[in-house]
């Protein structure tokens, strides 16, 4: 007797989304809205916490009821979270008619993201995934007037259409070959299999690298960052990346990543040319959104390392590492946002820690930790990682990371410096430097103190990284004929 | 054999002889942490003090030392455990036998006497407060060096004595010159040093010691390579102390510190460390007939190229260097043919005239206004008679003129054993007296005979006189001490030694000894009909062959080119370390594959998409 | 074998062939539209009527005259075709088609290489079975992509309003 | 008592740190130093404290004699694990004895955020000696990188030119090193874990399997590329004349005097007595490269026109001496470089000290501005006189018993490097001379300098302590000698037993 | 009725699919490159029901509307974002040139 399972936080986004939606067409009201959304997103942290409520039998187990989806699910609504709070009275929500979307838009790509994290079945992750495009593409072109967000989000669309339409000609390769729609990539152990059933799994992994923006998919992240506000570039950079992740992870949890096939192949070259691309990008780039593009590539190139080492921390290792990386860069742009919405060059930040000191020590806080250095909680995270791969013995892709992460280094400390060192003669700051609201400001410092002290005291979040089951979906059923 | 410091004299001893090292070494801190306060009256005043003490500490030991039940054997003072490693035993300890009594008494009686008259020398630089922390630090390090039991403990002081004589070089720092011939000297010493170090690794490691006493005991076991190895690396620490070719190059240059210093550390006592170490250790030196020969021949060398320098020398104070070199060469020879009184013999002797010799010089140069060309001094002899007469005496000495002077006797000796290994040696050796004689009278005509050609002022005080005159005495008289028995059956000093050296090899045959006696006369005349006063001034002669000469034989320009140039050049080429280019290098791929990564990102959305599809069919390949 | 389906699965490749290849957006929409019926076409040959209908309705019918509409609004002029010819013209077909063959290539040696027993004969499946899964086992479905179409629509609504008013 | 005292030993110069920096915020630099100050001299009080008890606990026979513990990671098998044995014991004093005077000079130089200035040089000590104790591997590389992070800052506010350059280059290269490893401590956890199904980070627990794992070699390396760059080793040492040369005085000495050292005390913890086979096998590879570094670095020190620089290279080919020790596979060169450690961190500390003085009055580090300084400044002169000799191994100074004995353990295993290491004293008396020659000697060609003034009585006070200290170690060696001698990892703490 | 080759029928999938990503990567104009990802969805629609023909279920189908119902969604929002890139001014649908993001 099959049942199916909807997630809790599925459904109290759904609801909250109705809500929303229904305030919004009764009066705008921009800070009722955000209060909504606040409210609604919290509700949906708690229910990840409790039991599930709504159980189907006779349907299709769409989802499945694990902890990793938990983790992954409370992860991208707290980033959610934080964004909201950080986009509060931002320079996005500078026109009082346009912004209560924005919230609305924001509770769907949570419902997307969440879907995603818990989808055992190509619809539930096809929707979950398209739900977050979708909300994504209206939020970054949501400032309408500006041509950079338009041409930011006409490549998103594009490229995402592309990436999905390969996606979703992969599923139907799939499912041509295995007759499931479920996740469960086909066993090819026993070669010479027809090789439709790699093809199909390789088209999907181009459409989950393009979402997760490695390399060589990787080309619309730095654009589509600059393009839009930065807190849309922070949804973009953390909560799509959290959501694809946790869901191909999942998608390859019935898969020995041990064996070499053709997309173990294709992981790990990806993961090596991510870890390289992204941070040899990142070190020639002036502009810091861009920079934390190639960063941000970088970091998924350090989680297909993880990835790729499933056995027996790697999703522990994953877990912790999504978490860090999360803290870290909503940190760097809720700074951003909150002190120079304006500085995207970075030479617009030399001496600030002069003109905000306490900005800038939590700026370096969070770059310290990107860049992987005690005591903040990059350093464990990436100390974990590199625990994984070495009990999966995946040398290549260690000296990769130490190499790519020494690259990565340079950038991050080079804006420490900057961040240091006053302005040169003749080329000071134009950006004017803005102090954030209470909200922003409290946000900051409670990303920067997370960022210390699970760095000095991971055990909570290793504790519960390693409790993580990434429940494999159910075993794959013969295909059945209709009699 | 060390005994229990029972007897009253062994213990006195034993508590005077840390006290012989510790006297300069306290005047030279309590110099050093008054730091030039003191007015010049007290500095001196201390000086005189604690050397005096030092001496009279080193001849009341002595004299105990002698006198007492163990006199034949050596008294050991152990201070404090050094270094003590594994198996490995170091020690700061002191040891008084008949070798290093004599070495004592040498280096505090001639050092008391140097730094009196440095006292009245250096009375009016301002600068006396630091001279004397130098040269008492020196004469402190050079007790060590005599006296210390260990090798190790020898290194200290030979170091000491090797920074002390750097520091005093350059002790008129003020001249850019004087700071790189100190500098000179210290390097070039130090390559000996480095060898003498690796010498002394090479015997603890052989010996598992570096306690003289074992050593002497233990190293004639060793591999006969070992050990030549060994003594090779110790004659090469010894032989660059002492000046010897090829490592001579320092000490003309090092003529350049203040004249006490030079008649000090450069005549007297350091550059006869090296003597010194190797009769020290003639008990594993004679096991190795290949190092004896070498050092033999380096002493030939030395005496034949330093003299034929002395001999066109213009500058009193780089004669007497070139002097000091030859003489140091003899003794070398004399150790390289085992003769081991004879080399300790000359040093003492070498120590007592060449003292006077600078002592007499440094007299000369203070009262002409500092002039040290020797050809624009003259007539002297009637300014300075007192002066003239020490001066004369330490040539006499220096030249050997027989029977009346020290040098003729310690020389003759050494003559004698040459002659018993090679008559080569010998003919070498003694044309070297010949031309000894005739470069030192060349200088003693120039300086003290002819015409007035520079105005001399003043008088050598008392202070600067004493021990002029007590050096003549010694100087001439020193040598009676031990005479060949062709002349008279004295033999006190080889006695004195004979327990830690072994008995006088038999005596020579008479005919050389009168030839050794002859050749000096005959260098006095022909330098005589050369320099004697003509009327016009004496000019030196002039011609690229002797300019060569002059310079050392061209050594220094050798190694200039050889060494000292390819080493600074290369090293000014290579200042940024092409190892820090290589990684620039690394750094600008890094950055220019970066720039390469980020020019993909054109803004063209057809590209980004042919990356994507292009990604999907190299994906697509490996699945085929 | 159905040459029926290899018919019009050859009008569908020569339309989109041609489809891609215009110069005035509207006649690449009208072929493309013609490529649509002909695929309409190839799923009824597959048993799927009532995909077929759904592609008639909604591909053919609702998406089309949407960019119909949006063609129309733009309203581009002559310079434009112009400039679009000069585009195709030199090596600019080079790249974008070898990857093309050469995605083309490997999946057709894919498929080709593919064991896939010919297809099952049977009733089709129509919209009663297709119902039947699509509120049975795949109700939740239905709901979520409710919520997909809803965030579409606030994200199309929010970027297209106020065009014509004052930015 | 004796159990949290380690621990204590990195919490109050951190906690001291803060309160600096606290204090400092008020805007009062002074206030700042004091504190600053008290920190350590309570730090150095704890140490003397720890020094006692551990002399009543058998220290000066080997082994190990204080002993913390406390869960940080359990999960993963990560303690908070201090063990000290003599090497650290006297690792923490050079530590200690080298941050008094960075401290104490720094009172006048740094006015601008002193607070901060010496919250960061606290924190930096506070690694350090986390690093001298740690033995959880995972803790042991938490410090190891942590001590780093405030010296970035140190060197980038109160840093010279090219300080931008400098401190990028240090950070890239001592963390991409400590990334690899990183890796190498993973990769023993992880063979470790396979062998005994236990996932520790112990160092205890992990000697065994460092002993007996067949890709201990690999593991090994590194290890040893890790502690080679922060020696640093030829060719890893492109970083330190560039930091050293930009740092602020007191960051320099603290550089020079203990950061360096950590290098060495981790070849000697981690990879020698950690991989005892393995190390063997790599000795003359670092041998060489020990030799090469102390040949090349001596030549380019004699290049060099700028003091810190020339000081900098010295450094470097100092350090050759304690790779040689530390790979000669002998006890006495063993011992050798662990005398090496303590006289070189004196001896370079106190150059840096000079040379920051120098600064400070002429405004320049360049030699050829300089010369003739003797007369001005007759006392500190003789310091610097002092200190060169020590540095170019004058017995009776401490360098010279580590030297030495470094020399005669290499002379144990190849003569060949032996010769050509003694060849570096010849080098080193070039350099050291050349210095004294350059700056102290010669006409005076300061006239268009600022004028000198004599130095303060700091500065002449930490001199002449460094220099008896340095005496001290040179004629007495014999109690660091008889204490420092490392602890086997095979030794289970004497203290660890008691707490059980 | 004759059995329909769902062989043949992903062939003509992987044709257009090809076809479409030949548009998007050939075309400047970003209303056939919207048009050509459009083809690529179409193709994948075309696979989905030869695989529901294959197997003989409803799933393919149910998938198919799912991705018509995105595909609907997506080019609504895609001819939103360019009748708003036009309005704000930019006057081309070239999608080469006038590019302000990139480098």
């Amino acid at each position: 007797m099959s049942f199916s399972f909807l997630p809790n936080a599925v459904l109290v986004l759904c609801l909250g989304s109705l809500v929303q939606l229904a305030a919004i067409s009764w009066r705008r009201h921009v800070a009722r809205d955000a209060i909504l959304c606040v409210i609604v997103l919290v509700a949906a942290l708690a229910s990840i916490m409790m039991p599930t409520a709504l159980l189907m039998n006779g349907a299709l187990p769409l989802f499945a009821p694990d902890t990793w989806a938990s983790f992954a699910g409370a992860l991208i609504i707290l980033s959610v979270l934080a964004i909201v709070l950080m986009s509060r009275h931002g320079a996005i929500s500078a026109d009082p008619t346009v912004n209560s979307e924005y919230f609305l838009l924001l509770t769907l790509a949570t419902l997307g993201g969440v879907a995603m994290t818990g989808a055992v079945h190509f619809i539930s992750f096809f929707l979950g995934l398209e739900t977050l495009s979708l909300a994504l593409l209206g939020l970054i072109a949501f400032q309408n007037k500006r041509l950079d967000a338009g041409e930011a989000a006409m490549k998103y669309l594009l490229l995402s259409g592309v990436a999905s339409a390969t996606m979703v000609f992969g599923f139907a390769l799939i499912y041509a070959e295995t007759g499931s729609l479920r996740f469960a990539v086909p066993d090819l152990s026993h070669a010479p299999e027809p090789i439709i059933g790699t093809m199909g799994v390789i088209l999907v992994l181009t459409g989950m690298f393009f979402k997760l923006s490695a390399v060589p998919f990787h080309l619309w992240l730095a654009d589509v960052l600059e393009g839009t506000s930065v807190p849309v570039a922070a949804l973009v950079a953390v909560t799509s990346k959290i959501a694809l992740f946790a869901a191909m992870l999942r998608y390859f949890s019935s898969v020995n990543l041990g064996v070499p096939s053709a997309q173990v192949n294709e992981i790990l070259i990806v993961a090596i040319l991510s870890m390289l691309g992204g941070n040899l990008m990142a070190v020639v780039q002036t502009d810091l959104r861009r920079l934390l593009a190639g960063s941000s590539i970088a970091h998924v190139g350090y989680l297909l390392v993880a990835f790729l080492s499933p056995v027996p921390f790697g999703v522990a290792s994953a877990a912790f590492y999504l978490a860090a990386y999360a803290i870290s860069t909503i940190g760097v742009f809720a700074i951003m946002n909150g002190v120079l919405p304006q500085g995207t060059d970075i030479r617009e930040w030399h001496g600030l820690f002069r003109r905000k000191p306490a900005a800038a020590l939590a700026m370096s806080v969070m770059l310290v930790s990107l860049a992987g250095i005690p005591p903040a909680v990059g350093f464990f995270a990436k100390f974990y990682i590199v625990a994984a791969g070495v009990s999966a013995h995946q040398t290549l892709l260690l000296f990769v990371l130490i190499l790519s992460s020494t690259i990565g280094l340079f950038y991050y400390l080079r804006l420490i410096l900057i961040m240091l060192t006053p302005a040169p003669a003749g080329r000071e700051a134009h950006a004017e430097v803005t102090s954030p609201t209470p909200v922003n400001a409290a946000l900051i410092t409670v990303l920067a103190c997370a960022t210390i002290l699970l760095g000095i005291c991971p055990s909570t979040l290793v504790q519960h990284s390693q409790a993580l089951i990434v429940a494999s979906p159910l075993p794959v059923a013969a295909p059945t004929q209709l009699p | 054999m060390p005994i229990p410091a029972t007897v009253w004299g062994v213990s006195l001893v034993a508590s005077l002889l840390p006290l012989v090292i510790f006297c300069p070494l306290a005047v030279s801190i309590i110099l050093m942490l008054t730091g030039g306060k003191l007015p010049a009256r007290a500095t001196t005043l201390l000086v005189g003090a604690g050397m005096g003490l030092c001496a009279l500490f080193a001849v009341v030991s002595a004299y105990s030392f002698l006198s007492g039940p163990n006199s034949l054997g050596s008294l050991h003072v152990v201070l404090w455990n050094w270094m003590n490693v594994g198996s490995f035993n170091a020690q700061i300890a002191l040891t008084l036998d008949r070798l290093s009594l004599v070495m004592m008494l040498v280096v505090s009686c001639v050092g008391f006497l140097i730094l009196v008259y440095a006292c009245a020398y250096m009375y009016d630089d301002e600068d006396i407060a630091r001279f004397f922390t130098y040269m008492t630090l020196f004469v402190a390090s050079m007790l060590l060096l005599v006296l210390a039991s260990d090798l190790l403990g020898v290194f200290i002081g030979w170091e000491g004595v090797g920074l002390c004589s750097y520091l005093l070089i350059g002790f008129w720092y003020g001249e850019q010159a004087n700071a790189i011939a100190a500098r000179k000297a210290f390097v070039v010493t130090r390559v000996g040093d480095a060898l003498f170090l690796l010498g002394m690794l090479l015997m603890a490691t052989a010996v598992g010691s570096l306690d003289i006493p074992t050593l002497l005991a233990v190293g004639p076991h060793a591999a006969p390579r070992t050990l030549t190895l060994g003594m090779f690396l110790l004659l090469g620490g010894a032989m660059a102390k002492s000046a010897q070719v090829p490592l001579q190059t320092w000490l003309p240059d090092a003529m350049a510190g203040p004249t006490p210093v030079s008649a000090l550390i450069h005549a007297a006592t350091m550059v006869t460390a090296g003597v010194y170490l190797l009769a020290r250790l003639h008990g594993l030196f004679v096991m190795t007939p290949l190092a004896m020969l070498a050092c033999a021949i380096v002493g030939f060398v030395t005496i034949l190229l330093a003299a034929g320098s002395a001999l066109v020398q213009t500058d009193i104070k780089r004669i007497l260097a070139y002097s000091t070199m030859s003489q140091l060469g003899y003794m070398y020879l004399a150790l390289g043919c085992g003769a081991w009184h004879a080399a300790m013999f000359h040093l003492v002797t070498h120590a007592f005239f060449k003292a006077l010799l600078f002592m007499a010089a440094g007299s000369i140069i203070l009262r002409v206004h500092h002039e040290q060309d020797i050809f624009k001094m003259g007539g002297l002899r009637k300014d300075m008679p007192w002066v003239f007469a020490a001066f004369l005496a330490g040539s006499a000495a220096l030249a050997g003129l027989p029977l009346i002077t020290a040098g003729y006797f310690s020389k003759e000796l050494i003559l004698g054993s040459a002659y018993d290994l090679s008559p080569i040696f010998w003919a070498g050796a003694l044309f070297g007296a010949f031309l000894t004689s005739i470069y030192i009278f060349r200088c003693v005509f120039i300086v003290f005979w002819g015409t007035h050609r520079t105005h001399a002022h003043g008088k050598s005080g008392l202070a600067m006189a004493l021990p002029m005159a007590i050096l003549s005495v010694l100087a001439i008289g020193g040598g009676w001490m031990e005479m060949p028995d062709a002349i008279a059956n004295v033999h006190i000093f080889s006695n004195l030694l004979a327990p830690v050296l072994g008995a006088l090899p038999e005596e020579h045959n008479t005919s050389l000894l009168i030839l050794g006696s002859l050749v000096p006369i005959a260098g006095v005349t022909i330098a005589w009909t050369l320099w004697r006063p003509k009327g016009e001034a004496p000019v030196a002669a002039e011609s690229p062959a002797i300019a060569t000469l002059r310079a050392d034989w061209g050594f220094d320009t050798l190694y200039d080119w050889v060494f000292v140039r390819p080493f600074m050049v290369l090293g000014r080429l290579n200042r940024r370390d092409f190892i820090d280019r290589f990684y620039d290098l690394v750094a600008a791929l890094t950055q220019g594959s970066g720039h390469a990564v980020a020019k993909l990102q054109s803004g063209q959305v057809r590209r980004y998409a042919g990356w994507i599809a292009a990604g999907t069919v190299a994906a697509l390949c490996l699945a085929v | 074998m159905n040459i029926m389906l290899e018919l019009y699965g050859l009008i569908a490749i020569g339309a989109t062939a041609l489809a891609i290849t215009r110069t005035i957006p509207v006649h690449g929409l009208l072929y493309l539209v013609v490529s649509l019926l002909a695929l309409a076409c190839m799923f009824e040959e597959l048993g799927a009527p009532f995909a077929a209908m759904l592609e008639i309705i909604v591909y053919a019918g609702a998406i089309m005259v949407l960019f119909v509409f949006v063609v129309m609004m733009i309203n581009l002029g002559q310079p434009d075709q112009l400039r679009e010819k000069g585009w195709f013209a030199g090596g600019a077909w080079i790249g974008p088609s070898v990857i093309s063959l050469l995605l083309m290539g490997l999946l057709v040696y894919g498929v080709s290489h593919n064991t896939m027993a010919v297809g099952t004969v049977g009733a089709p499946i129509g919209p009663k079975a297709v119902g039947l899964t699509l509120y049975g086992p795949y109700i939740l479905t239905v709901e979520l992509s409710s919520f997909l179409l809803l965030a579409g629509l606030v994200s199309a609504y929010h970027i297209g309003r106020r065009i014509g008013g004052k930015s | 008592m004796m159990m949290f005292a380690l621990p204590a030993l990195v919490l109050i110069p951190f906690i001291g740190g803060l309160a600096a920096w606290l204090v400092g915020l008020r805007g009062a630099s002074r206030a700042a130093w004091v504190s600053s100050l008290i920190t350590l001299v309570l730090m150095v009080v704890l140490l003397a404290q720890i020094t006692i008890s551990s002399f009543a606990a058998g220290a000066g026979a080997g082994g190990w004699f204080a002993h913390f513990s406390m869960a940080w990671v359990p999960m993963l098998g990560i303690n908070v694990r201090f063990d000290l044995d003599g090497l650290s014991l006297v690792m923490l004093w050079l530590n200690a004895v080298i941050a008094l005077p960075c401290v104490l000079l720094s009172a006048r130089n740094v006015a601008d955020r002193a607070g901060l200035f010496h919250c960061l040089l606290l924190a930096t000590v506070a690694g350090i000696n986390g690093v001298f104790m740690a033995t959880d591997l995972f803790l042991f590389f938490f410090f190891w990188e942590l001590m780093l992070l405030p010296l970035f800052g140190l060197i980038l506010i109160w840093g010279d030119a090219g300080r931008q350059r400098a401190v990028l280059k240090f950070f890239l290269f001592t963390q991409g090193s400590g990334l690899l490893m990183l890796l190498a401590i993973l990769g023993l956890v992880i063979v470790n874990q396979q062998r005994t199904g236990v996932i520790t980070f112990d160092y205890f627990a992990l000697s065994q399997t460092a002993l007996i794992a067949p890709i201990a070699p690999v593991l090994m390396l590194g290890f040893f590329i890790a502690f080679a760059v922060k020696l640093p080793m030829v060719p890893f040492h492109a970083w330190l004349p560039d930091t050293y040369a930009a740092s602020p005085a007191a960051v320099s000495i603290l550089l020079a005097g203990v950061l360096a050292k950590t290098g060495g005390y981790g070849l000697i913890r981690f990879v020698v007595m950690l991989f005892p086979q393995a190390s063997a096998h790599i000795a003359p590879l670092a041998m060489t490269l020990g030799v090469v570094g102390i040949l090349y670095c001596a030549w380019l020190a004699v290049a060099q026109d700028d003091i810190k620089r020339l000081i900098a290279y010295s450094s470097i080919s100092h350090l050759g001496f304690i790779l040689l020790g530390v790979f000669s596979g002998t006890r006495i060169g063993m011992e050798g470089a662990i005398a090496q450690m303590v006289a070189h961190g004196l001896s370079t500390g106190a150059l840096f000290v000079i040379a920051g003085l120098l600064e400070e009055r002429l405004g320049t580090r360049d030699m050829s501005k300089m010369g003739g300084l003797w007369p001005a400044m007759p006392q500190f002169s003789a310091l610097a006189m002092f200190f060169a000799a020590a540095s170019l191994g004058l017995p009776g100074l401490g360098n010279f018993v580590g030297e030495f004995l470094v020399l005669m353990g290499t002379w144990q295993v190849s003569h060949v490097m032996t010769f050509f290491a003694a060849a570096g004293l010849v080098l080193s008396s070039v350099y050291s001379l050349t210095m004294m020659l350059r700056v102290f000697y010669g006409p005076k060609k300061t006239e268009s300098l600022a004028p000198l003034g004599a130095p303060s009585v700091p500065h002449i006070a930490v001199l002449g302590v460094a220099a008896l200290l340095l005496l001290a170690l040179g004629v007495y060696p014999q109690p660091v000698l008889n204490l420092s001698v490392p602890a086997s990892p095979h030794v289970v703490s004497i203290a660890q037993e008691q707490a059980q | 009725m004759t059995a329909a080759d769902p062989n043949g029928a992903l062939i003509v999938a992987v044709i257009l699919f090809s076809l479409g990503a030949l548009g998007v990567l050939v075309r400047r104009n970003l209303l056939f490159m919207l048009m050509s990802t459009e083809i690529m969805l179409n193709a994948a629609c075309l696979a989905f029901i030869a695989a529901g023909n294959r197997w003989h279920m409803a799933d393919g189908q149910v998938m198919f509307m799912m991705v018509v119902a995105f595909a609907a969604a997506e080019s609504a929002v895609g001819l939103a974002i360019i009748l708003r890139m036009h309005a704000a001014g930019r006057s081309t649908l070239d999608a080469d040139t006038g590019n302000r993001l990139g480098g």
